[in-house]
Parts: C-alpha cells; structure tokens; sequence
C-alpha cells in the first residue's frame, strides 16, 4: 500500500482503497473496499461489490428492511478534513480552523520542511502531508506512536513524505539517528537524518522544555517559522519567556474560533393573520355563548344546537376556532410550502469555545550574507 | 541565491515600517529605496540575506543624496544612510490607546525593561500623573523635525525627547515603556524585509485600504478555503476570482510555493466576468511569465457557458504549415498571426470546458452564487469540494438552501473562522484591544453523483422528499 | 427573616446539585427534599440560613426513610440524611472532556492540591499510561451501587475508588484531580441553595432543555437588553413575552428587587398573541399575587389594536351602586359580577390604549416585527428606547432597514453580546473547551419625532430623499 | 439641579434641563438648556430656543446656510447608555456589553448596595445609580475624582443614591469616615458610613491590595457579589490567589465579547444579466471590426461610418457597450430601486476586541443562622 491515498486525485472506487463512506454529518467511516465484505449501518448494509467501480462521490442506495424507504451513503475519496470529522473526540485533535491557520501563516508549500511534535491524533499530519515537502513527525507516548506508524503506512503517507520517530524530544531533542524507533530510511553512509526544518509545529504539555532543541535541526540560512500549540496561559508565558531567550523574534499569540451555522427557516408569522385568528376565537366565543344562552332559554330547538356546529361554509365547526394560519398543533416541516419562510442561520447547539492558543515565533540563524556571492552578483549587473 | 529565502535583485518584496505599515518594493540592482520619514538605503546594501531581518539606517555623516531625488527640490531629499542589522528587537506596546489606569504596573512580574528606560526611576501608580497631552513634552515640534533631519540616530533622539519631558519620571515604567515605543516609531528608521508571500500581500492591500478591493478577505479565512478546498500540486481547480488575482495568488504559492522550477502539473482555470481577467495583483508575484502561461488559464464566463463547436472554430480558420506561415509578409502576416492567437484561444476554450471534470471549485464572487454555483458544479469531479468565499452570511446562507435540496451536493454547511491576536508581552499578556472586524464567511460542500432510483416492481413512487428524509429538513413543530 | 436574602418557608428557591444541574424546589415546611442519587434532606433543617451556601448531606446511621417514599417501594426509598455546611470548597475540573496529552503538568505552579491526594504519589507525565477505560477500576458497579446504598461518606467512598485503581498513580496529578473531581460528582452528597433570580431561572430552563422555548436567550443578552431599554422602578414598558413570563419576569426582578413591599409604581404591560397571555413562569416568582396584578397588565394583540369604544362599553352595561350588587341573588348575581369583570378589563383597555404613552417597548416575539414594531411604536413617547430581542440575526436585519427607512426611528443598529467563561484554575487557565452556542441577538433604536417641513416660499422640494442624506444611506460605487 | 436628570421620564424639553442632542452616532454631545444660547454643528446652528417646549425625542431642523438643503439634530433625554456613547475614548469607559452583564450576574436591583473602585469615566456609575439602592463610588486619581463629583452633581446623582469619595482603596480600604474626602453626608451623631455593600465592583491595577479591606464594609447576614475588571491575565491569576485566602467562593472569570452589526445591502447580480453584457460587448466588437473592414476597403460611404454610430433605436452607440446591468461606472445609492439588493448584516470596520476580564467571585460572611427565630418560625408552622 504505497499510493498515498490521501493526495492525488481518483476517478472509480478500486478494490482495495480507502474510502470514506458518509452515512452522517456525525458518522462517517474509513473502509476498505474489498469486494466480498459488507459495510453495516443501523438503515441497512451495502455490500463492497456495489460501490467498487463506482466513481468517487457515488451516493448508494438501498431499501431498508421492511419499509419501502430507502437508505444511503455516500462514498468518498478521503482528504485531511474529512479525516478529521471522521475522528472520534479523544485524544487532542487539531481542528481544521487550527492547522488551516497555522499552515497559511507559515506559508506552508512544497518548499517547506516540517517539524511535528507529538503526532496526537495525526489529523494535523494528514493535512501537512498534502502540502509540503517532508514530515517529520514525532510522538513520546509509546501506544499512539504505534497506531501513528500503522496508520501513516496504511495511507501511503510513509513511502511518501512522512518520517515518524518515537521520542521525547522535551527529553532527547529532534535527531534522528540511526538506532532510532522510527520510519525514516537512512542512506547507506547516512548515520543521522539532516532535517533542515524550515517550519515547526509543538502541540506539548512543556514546548520551552523542546525549544532549546531546535537549533540542531532547523534550515540556517532562511527564516524558520514556529507555532507552539497550548491550551493554558500560563504554558504561553513560559513559552514567551523561553522563546525570547533562545533568540526567537515577531513573537505574536493569536486564538482561533472557528464557528459552523446551520442553514435553517423560520415561519413568517404576519400580524394580520394573528389578529385574524384572534377575531376569529372572539366570533366562535361568542357564537358559543349565543348558543348557549339559546340552550339555556329554549331547549327544543336541537337543529339549531346542531346547526350552530357549522360554520358558514357548511363544514362541521369544532369547538375550536377554524383559522389556523401557524398551523399549532401539528407538525409542520421546515419549508412547507403552505406557509411563508424567512432563511436564517443558526448556530451549532455545543461550539468548541476553546482549543488552544497559537503562540507564533521566527528565527534567522545566520544573519550574515555570502559577500564573494554578492560581490559576483553585483559585478555582473554593472556590465 | 535562492529568491524564496533570500533578498535577491529583480524581485518584490514587502517592507515592513515601524509605523507597522506594508510597503511593496521591487529590489532593482544599483538603486535606492525611500521610506519617508525612516530614511532611505541602497538595493545592493541588503542583496544576499535571508528574508525576515530588520535593518537600521544610520547615518555617519558622508551621505549622499538618494538618486532618485537628486533633480528634486533640495528640501525632501531623504539621504540615503547606511545600513546594519538591527540588534536588539522592538517589543510594541502600541495597541493599548487609552492609558488605562487600571493597567497593571510592571512589578507583577520582573520585566524585560527596554533599554532605555533601565536608568530612569518611575512611580509605581500614576495616581499624581497629570494627563497635559502633548504640555508635558518640552521640545517643540520643529526642534524634534530638526533633529530628524540631522539625522540623528534614533536612539539619540529618543533619549533627547525623555529628558525634556516635564513629567516623565512621574510616568509608571509600564507607560514609560509605551511612550518610548510610540516615539521610536515615529522617530526610529528600521525596516524589515519579508518574502512577498500570499498572506503578506493581503496585509498590504489591508494596509493600504483595499479592503473593499478583497472583499474584506482575512488571513485565516483564505487559510481555511485553502485546505477544505483540498488544494494540491498537481490538481486542476476551476475558480472565479473578483479580488484582482488575490485568491489566485494564494492557490498558487500554496501548490507551487514560488518556485519556478516545480515539476508539479497542478492548473487553475479562472473564469471571469469581464471580457479580460483581472489578475493584476499578479504582477507582484515572482512567477515569470512562462510559468504564469502555464499554470494559469482565463476564459470568460460566456466561452465557459457557451463555448464554440469544433466545427465552428475549424470553419473560420486553419492554420497553415509553420514555414508557409512565416514567410508571409506585412498586413497579411499580422492579420494571419492575430487570427491563429484567436484559433489557439478557442481550442483552448474546448479543452477547458470538454468532458473534463475539475478536481475543486473555489469561488469568491459577488455574482448571484445560488444560479451560478450548481451550473459551474456540472464541471466538478463526485467527491471533490466546492467553497464558496462570501463578506456576507446571508448571501451564502441562500446558495446553502438551493445546494441543500440539490442531491448533487453534499451537506452544505456556512463556516466562520475568526483569528484574535494578543499583546504577547510577559506580565501584561490580553488580546489587542482594538482589530479590524470583518474576514468573510466560506460556504463548503462536497459534489456528489445522485444514486439512480433503484428499479423495483413494487416500488411504490419512492417519494423523493421521502429520499430526502435522512438528508432532508429537520422537523419544526410549532 | 428577609426572603430576598435568606432560605426561608413557602418560597421557590433553586438547588444547584454536583453534576451542576439546577432543580427548582419549593419550600414547604416540616416536608422532605428529594435530590435523586444525591440524597434527600429536611426543609427544615436549611430554613434561616443566608443564600448561597452549600450542605452536605451525611448519614448517622438513625435515618428515617423520606415520608414522601414512605408508601413507594422499599427500593427506591431515599434515606434523608442530616445536613452540615460545607467546609472545603469542591473546585471543578470537568471541562476538560479529552485528558489532552498538551495539559500542562501541574509542576508549573505550586497547586492547591485538593486533600484526597496529598498523600498518593504520580507520574510527572502521562507517558506510560495505558488508557484501558473501565477496565483499570477493579471495583465493579455493583459494589460502588452497595456504597452508596449504604451511604457511607462520599469521602470514604472515593478514597475506596482510588485504592482499586490498578494504574492511578501513573495518572499526573493533573489527571488524577480530574478523575477524583468526576468521581465525586457521581457520590458527592452536597448541593447549594440559591436565590430564583431571573437568571437562575434562565439557567433552569436551559438545563432543562427549554432552550427553544426561551428562543435561545441568554444571560448576557438580557442583561443588555435590560440597560439598553433604561428599564426603571418607576417606567410603563409595553412588551411581548413568547417565552412565557421569562422576559417579563427579568423586568421584575430589575423593578423591583423580589420586594412585594416595594413603593415603586413601575408597570409591565404584556401583550399577548393568544386569548390569554402565558406567564406561566411567574408561578415561581415570589411576587404575591397582588403585587402581580397591581404591577403587571396583559392586553391581547386585538385589543390593543382594535379597542373598544367608550360608547360601546357604556352601551352594553352600566355597574349598579355596590349595595344593590351585593343584594342581587343566584344566576342574576354570578351573569351581573361576569359582567362587570368584563367592563372592567374593557375599562382597563381603554386606559392601557387611550393618550397614555410608553417609557419603552420590549419585544421578545416571533411574529413578523417590520410590521409589528412600527404599530406599536405610535404608542411610544419620543427619545424612548426601543429593544427587540430575536434568536436569529436575520429577522432583526429585515426589522432594521424597515425602521432605518422611517423618519420615527433613530439609528436602529443590530447588537450581539456573548459571554465566554474560562476554566478558573490557577495554573490552568483557559476558555471552557465546549460551551453552548447561540444566545440570540438585539435590536436597539430610539422612538423619535421627525421634524414637520420647515415651511419657506422659495423651499424647492425639498428633496425628502436629500433630507435623508446625513440620516440616508451609504453611497456605494461599483 | 437636584432632580436626577438620568432617572425618571421626562415629556417636554424645559429651560435648564440637560438634555443629549444627536448630530450623528460617532457624535453626542451633552447640552444644558438656556433660551439665549445657540448649539453650533458643522452644518449651521441650533437655537435653544427653538428646541425647549419640544417633547424629548424631537428633530429639530434649519436649513444649512447658501445650499438648499436641511441640517438636523434630535434632542434625547440623557440615559446611561447614550451617555456611554457621547465620551471621547479616553480613561478607562466600561462599555455597556460589560456593565449590562455584571449588574445582570450580581442581581442588581433596588435591594443592591454597590461599591465600586475606581470611579474611572464615571459611565458605570450612572447605570448602577439607574438601578440600585445606594452607589459608593470610590475614585484614587485627585483630577479625576474632582471632575466626577462635579459631574455627578450635575446630574443629580449625589442627592440621590450616589456617594463619591476620594480614596486609594488600596492602601486606605473602603471605611468612609468623618472628615475624609467624600459626598457622603454624615447625620448629626454618625461618625462613620455603614456601606453594607452587597455588590462590588472593582476596577484597578491591583485589586488583589483591595480584597483584603472588603470584609469590614460588605453585608454579613447575605450572599455578597465581587466582579474584579482587569485587562490582563497576569491580574486575573493574582485575584484568584487572594480570593481563595479571603474565601471567596464560586470563583468564576469570563469575558464579554458585544458586537455591532449595519444593516446594509449589495447588489444581486444575476449569471444572466452578466451572460447577456458579455454577448452584448462581444456584438459591439465584432461591429467595431466590420465597420473598420468596410473602412478599410472603401473610406467614403461617410453615412455608414455615421450610422454605424448609431445602435437599433436609433440612440448614438458609444464606443463602450450599451447594456449596463449593474450600473458599472456611476455612482449607485445603497437600495437604488433600479437595481436588485439582498439585505445583509456588515460587522464594524473596527472592532472593540477585548475589553477586560471579568472575575466573579462570592462571600458569606455569616455562615450561620438565627436558632431562636428559626425555631420560633418552626413552632408557628406546627400550630
């Protein structure tokens, strides 16, 4: 499984992909085709051998058990941010407003060479994975860093441009050398890995612990941009205090908030037709006493009781007033083109009012210029 | 060299001033930069260093005259000084305007004092600190435009205006250290030089008040399209850009990175209202033109929709074998050249909107989304993604209700990224006081294939909204 | 004792449990309070303490089971507990749902850690924590059910749950709080008794899930609203409340304080869609039913509209002297007092609709307001406020432009205030993970008397448009 | 001026009275009404007299001197809030998404005694006089404390429930004592104010000095509200430390964010009217080139030239293209009726982005209860 599955663009589902199959906005799954399995949802299943050769985006149909409804899904080819709603909320999660973010303001490209450490959920991996030259990921806790492998080689992104290391680099830095648990395939002569890290991104309980490391690793002569990913303040303090020390410079904090609104309708409820209806309970109220007082002076007269049971166009009138231009009382969905609708959007019931704070650093090693280079330079523009 | 790290001839940079404001500059060989009242230096002083340094212009007393100005009137010549790297970094405390008296003073937490201010005492509150405005400062503006136009070093000058300030000492360290600031920016002659990247063009056109001109665009908003767009190297997107070339800028130098050497394949196809593209901003980019040709196609919104037939385009031209035409002559040559650059251009159009499917649509228009977005669609890829950019919720909440009823788009939903930045100084750390607003909204969904009704004897007329049941609108009970 | 102040009989209070959810309890003496697997106490043994405090349930051993479950079965009989104060404040760390492996360490600040753990030594990391779920608790639910049933201290049932935890001391002590804080809610025995302020009340309904039927209010936009529209002890507010008294009930407890005693004459009067206004929520209130009526009036929408006519009261009936109503008998008696029920709410409608004109007018509705408010406006006297409250942006918007274009209203703007709570722990200081969304939006204008055209001979038309111009719209250059 | 001008409702505009006249949003300024004097704008000037005897809420208008057009201002009756919104920038304001939010937290109402340190600009003072029993305003800077007595004066609040004292609470805590700087008024034998404040707020560099002199001023037999308002974190982790040792409880910090939106509209500009300009310019050029051809070959059929000038009904033909859907080149009114426009919501230009953080904190003094009336109340229920 070399192909990266996660970049470049495919046309039909093939035997032995991954897919993402959508049943929901919440539940979306990683599978596998392979043509004799089945993939099972509460509405039904929906065999491999449906969806192989279909080309990607395919909605699938089939008929639940029983009811003549249908069920269906949609498969799709996988890309970092649907992999990233398709995690379930354990551990640390780079959310896409997040790593978007971070990526943009380290002006992330094929140019670019990146440090990750810990590899967390590997959400922020896939997304850097796409865009950049290498990653070098690096994960401390023993567990991920083997699901973090197993799940890197399953997508292709290992053979790709993925090296993924188990360290404490708050412990033991960011060399990778030979002898070292990790991904990275070293030359014949080649004892250590040269990073030349122009980007580096910490999500760490103690980033300052990892600070002082980087200077082994990191390009020299351009400059290398740092986000240090923390969700309390006083873990951006101390990292203000060790950045400044370690000759790190433009230090900036920003938060990221990210929103999602539901696009949704909202009945049009006109005070003419509220004052209808309330004219419309006073007429049948005081219908009601006529009637009754009728009832109470002149019993015979059952037509009438009968009669006053309709209304004028002859339909049987209930106890209740006839004009029900809201529709109360019965379930009306959203859009019934019965009624008048207003768009509104509304926001998420839950939001993520927090994620963590992105603490922004650059640094230019070699703050020097190569004089012979320049002075070549400069002599040929005066010819 | 290399021009993406390096301070390289013939390229566009961003300058950036104390006053944090954003210059572009195109650093020709043996020329001279003018940055007003923080001085001017030479091109060639800072060819070959890496990009994100600061320099200081200082002057020691054999200046010249700035060329450029040299047939000006004497009296804005702006010498042109000598130029080192500046040491020790600015902290900016410029954000907080008003003097809050319930700022903290700085004896919370042992503070990192400027330079300046470790030999003045201060009081701890400013409880008898007379609020006189611009009283308190001793030296008369044109004292202080003098001593700028000796050219002092800002340092000096800086040190002049503190001793001549009546109250200063009763001033906390804290506003001290914010008056010092204000005065460095208004006096101090340092610059940064930074790579001309997407973002940093953005802050300039910010700066400069083109706000309306990106449709109040933001960093982190473009950052977010970038990547539910899944922009890739080698992918082909289909895209409208009503930014002048902004939003192309952006795709490109996150699918090719500068480098006009990349081997990548990737294409972005721009359709555009007008007759021509406008894709000014471009020229800021150090892309070559070959590279451009390349990478970037326009066709107009009418060829896109109503391309010409082969037929149409092989009935009113063919082209002549390169030798024959070469040896043309005159009127007859240019007339033959003009119609065979019209001929390319319709193949072109055919390719671009044949049975080819586009890998991504990325929108930021102010054309009417709900009918233009689902006949764009057509020409999507199943499975890829579509982002709308719009400055306006509400138009893209309408293009989410028509896409939401389409079966051929996937769970539209309205996104918002907003990024807040923080004074980031230890002991006084809260997020800046006052920010642009704004930043825009991205509509995002995925194209989809509708399955076809699957065929059964006894399938009762499937009722389609019933289809849309899981998809559908939530129930509202009243 | 003052009931606004202190926990005193037959008054609605709220109880706030562990799990931070929030009951409403009425407080009848000599009865009994359930709180569910929180355990039950004596109303009488809280009575007289000041709000605001908290209590621990403990058993002694000599419990008698709750007299309300004295018939229920045996099962589910709730032991009542006695009642001591609290002494060791419960701090919360519950937010944190994902045990982030970026939570710092607690090495950072020397931390106040809480007793339970003081004596169990942990890992500085979490970096050989397996996180095997359940399966590390070696007690099973059962035997924790069996602690509980017999109501051993929530002390000692926790520090039985740590010594079965096979890996509790690989947990950092960070963590280790968080799963001892989690324990403790589930067996903690203690709630806090509160004041039913307006924004308890608010806070109820949201815990309950009523979030739709207070159209997604929020704390912070009450609070706005209520400023906003200069709400005062002695002001005449017209207002609509859908959301069934909660709005009506926050301008109480502004007026008047919860004080049935209060000299203040201020007025609410509430119009109401339906036949019959619904304040049901007022029922919680601790407003006497007098102190209700003599301070709020409720007028259907028809009503207020379209009012009676002297004439027509007159004419339909005419009160007899007091003597000769009393002396009237049976059926005539019961039609003649309907009757003049009846001609008094008419005569109270005339009142609330006659010259009189309103300090302000407060809206809380989903009718359709660009109609709507412009009417009810004509009732509002010049340089009032006027405050609109609505869950989506949208309406507001539409309501906006219809009274931006109508010379009565001044500078309606749209409004938006949200409040974020942070995790309050030293050390550990950030914005809650996860909140709930929403909380509606405000519009906010002045009623106004436009000016009558200045009468002069050579006054060309004036161009209403032109007069327009300063209060007009922007110009906006395509 | 004793009547509080801020509270109670006021119909017609009377000489004396001061009065908020409304040029424009960003520009409200104070008034005090006296029939001789004349209120100068930039679009001419306003005779008091013109404007007393008017009800509040009237606008006033003159036409602007030489042109024909109208100048107007409206003239309200001061509210805390419009107040609010006529100071300049300077000191410290505490706008009203800040204020509105904590007297609503603290339950302020009539039953409220409130201190509040510093006094600052003095906005937040005249919504709690708006609301509460009594106000102690405590303002440390002698300028400022000056300026708000008179002020305070002014507007009547000081005979009515404002106290304004001179003080660093700080150092000197919050005791009002016979012969210190205040507006408190002592009775014949009263030495010393009793505060019994049930609510306050506290605006400072450091209220953690303050805290600690609380205890001797706040109401003991009831729950008593702090709100701490500091612009920076580092302020907010001290307070928590003093509060935990002082026994505050319930300690909770949040933060306000109060945004403003203009109801604005853009231009719906429809695919097809775009499609038909593009056709339309696309006719106008192939034109251009076949009367150039004609030119070309045969230059005197002088009207051809001149017709060609001219499009179907006969209007001259531009160069440009005649079909402007969307009004491209000229000046278009927000709302031209010519046009078609979607109503949308435009945040500020420039946003209010932080103010301060808001720590909330509790205290119970008294943590006990009265046996004897308790059991007295006990006894009455059995009977």
């Amino acid at each position: 499984m070399s192909t990266n599955c996660f970049s470049g663009y495919k046309d039909l589902i093939k035997e032995g992909d991954l897919t993402l199959i959508w049943v929901s906005r919440d539940n979306i799954k990683p599978v596998r085709m392979h043509s004799e399995e089945v993939f099972n949802t509460r509405y039904g299943s929906f065999p491999h051998k449906d969806i192989i050769g279909k080309p990607y985006g395919s909605q699938i149909a089939i008929r639940t058990k029983g009811s003549n409804k249908f069920a269906f899904v949609h498969v799709l080819q996988p890309t970092p941010e649907l992999w990233t709603l398709s995690l379930p909320h354990r551990t640390q999660i780079v959310y896409t407003p997040d790593s978007s973010y971070i990526m943009q303001r380290l002006n992330c490209s094929p140019h670019s060479r990146v440090i990750e450490a810990g590899t967390g959920s590997g959400s922020f991996s896939h997304a850097f994975a796409r865009s950049v030259g290498h990653l070098f990921s690096f994960e401390f806790h023993h567990i991920r860093y083997e699901q973090a492998l197993e799940e890197f080689k399953e997508h292709g992104l290992i053979d790709d441009n993925v090296t993924i290391t188990h360290r404490d680099v708050c412990q033991g830095g960011f060399l990778i050398k030979k002898g070292d648990t990790t991904s990275y395939e070293f030359g014949n002569n080649e004892t250590a890995a040269s990073l030349n890290a122009n980007v580096v991104f910490l999500d760490l309980p103690a980033p300052w612990d990892a600070i002082p490391h980087l200077d082994s690793v990191i390009s020299v002569d351009e400059k290398v941009g740092l986000c240090c990913f923390s969700p309390c303040i006083e873990q951006v303090d101390k990292t203000l205090d060790v950045l400044e020390k370690y000759g790190w410079t433009d230090v900036e904090m920003v938060e990221i908030q990210g929103r999602q609104y539901e696009s949704r309708r909202q009945m049009v409820r006109s005070l003419n037709d509220a004052l209808e209806r309330l004219r419309d309970i006073k007429r049948h109220k005081l219908q009601g006493v006529e009637r009754r007082k009728r009832m109470f002076n002149n019993t015979i007269d059952s037509n009438d009781e009968k009669v006053g049971k309709r209304n004028e166009d002859g339909v049987p009138l209930t106890e209740k007033a006839k004009f029900n231009p809201f529709g109360k009382g019965s379930r009306i969905k959203e859009g019934d083109s019965n009624y008048k609708w207003k768009e509104v959007t509304k926001m998420e019931a839950e939001i993520k009012s927090h994620t963590s704070y992105l603490t922004f650093a650059f640094k230019v090693v070699n703050r020097s210029r190569d004089d012979e280079k320049v002075n070549e330079i400069l002599r040929s523009t005066e010819k | 060299m290399n021009a993406l790290t390096t301070i390289d001839f013939n390229q566009h940079v961003i300058v950036r001033l104390p006053s944090k404001n954003y210059k572009i500059v195109e650093l020709k060989p043996n020329t001279s930069v003018s940055l007003g009242k923080f001085g001017a230096f030479e091109v060639n002083d800072i060819i070959g260093y890496p990009f994100g340094l600061t320099f200081e212009i200082y002057y020691d007393g054999e200046e010249v005259s700035s060329d450029e100005n040299r047939d000006s009137k004497p009296k804005n010549k702006i010498p042109i000084g000598k130029v080192r790297l500046l040491s020790q970094e600015i902290k900016d405390v410029n954000n907080d305007k008003d003097d809050g008296q319930s700022e903290p003073p700085l004896s919370i937490k042992e503070k990192s004092v400027s330079l300046e201010l470790s030999s003045i005492d201060s009081s701890a509150t400013n409880q008898n600190l007379v609020n006189m405005g611009s009283k308190a400062q001793e030296l008369t503006v044109e004292e202080i435009e003098k001593m700028k136009q000796e050219s002092l070093s800002s340092k000096e000058i800086i040190d002049k205006i503190i001793k001549s300030h009546k109250s200063f000492h009763n001033k906390t360290v804290y506003s001290q250290e914010k008056y010092v600031n204000r005065k460095k920016q208004k006096f101090a002659k340092y610059f940064t030089v930074e790579y001309l990247s997407s973002s940093n063009l953005l802050q300039f056109l910010i700066d400069k008040g083109d706000i309306q001109r990106v449709l109040d665009m933001s960093q982190e908003s473009m950052g977010m399209l970038l990547n539910l767009a899944n922009i890739q190297s080698e992918g082909n997107y289909l895209c409208m850009d009503e930014t002048g070339g902004l939003l192309v800028y952006f795709l490109l130098e996150r699918m090719f990175g500068g480098d006009n050497e990349s081997k990548s394949k990737g294409k972005v196809i721009v359709i555009h209202e007008n007759e021509h593209a406008n894709l000014d901003l471009l020229k800021f980019a150090n892309y070559s033109e070959k590279f451009i040709k390349e990478h970037v196609h326009t066709i107009s919104l009418l060829d896109f929709f109503e391309p010409p037939t082969l037929q149409e385009i092989q009935s009113r031209f063919t082209p002549l074998p390169k030798e024959e035409a070469r040896a043309l002559k005159g009127g007859k040559k240019n007339s033959y050249y003009r119609k065979l650059r019209w001929y390319n251009t319709q193949w072109q159009i055919l390719e671009l909107t044949g049975e080819f499917l586009y890998d991504g649509l990325v929108m930021a228009t102010t054309l009417h989304l709900p009918t233009l977005v689902p006949k764009l669609a057509e020409k999507i890829h199943g499975s890829r993604p579509i982002v709308c950019y719009g400055q306006f919720k509400e138009t893209l909440l309408e293009l989410a209700h028509t896409l939401y009823s389409d079966l051929r788009f996937l769970a539209p939903s309205i996104l918002e990224t907003r990024c807040r930045p923080y004074q980031s100084i230890r002991g006084k750390l809260h997020p800046l006081m006052t920010m642009k607003g704004g930043g825009g909204y991205l509509m995002w969904c995925h194209r989809v294939i509708p399955a076809p009704e699957p065929v059964s004897e006894n399938a009762t007329a499937a009722d389609s909204s019933e289809k849309l049941a899981e998809h559908g609108a939530k129930k509202q009970k009243i």
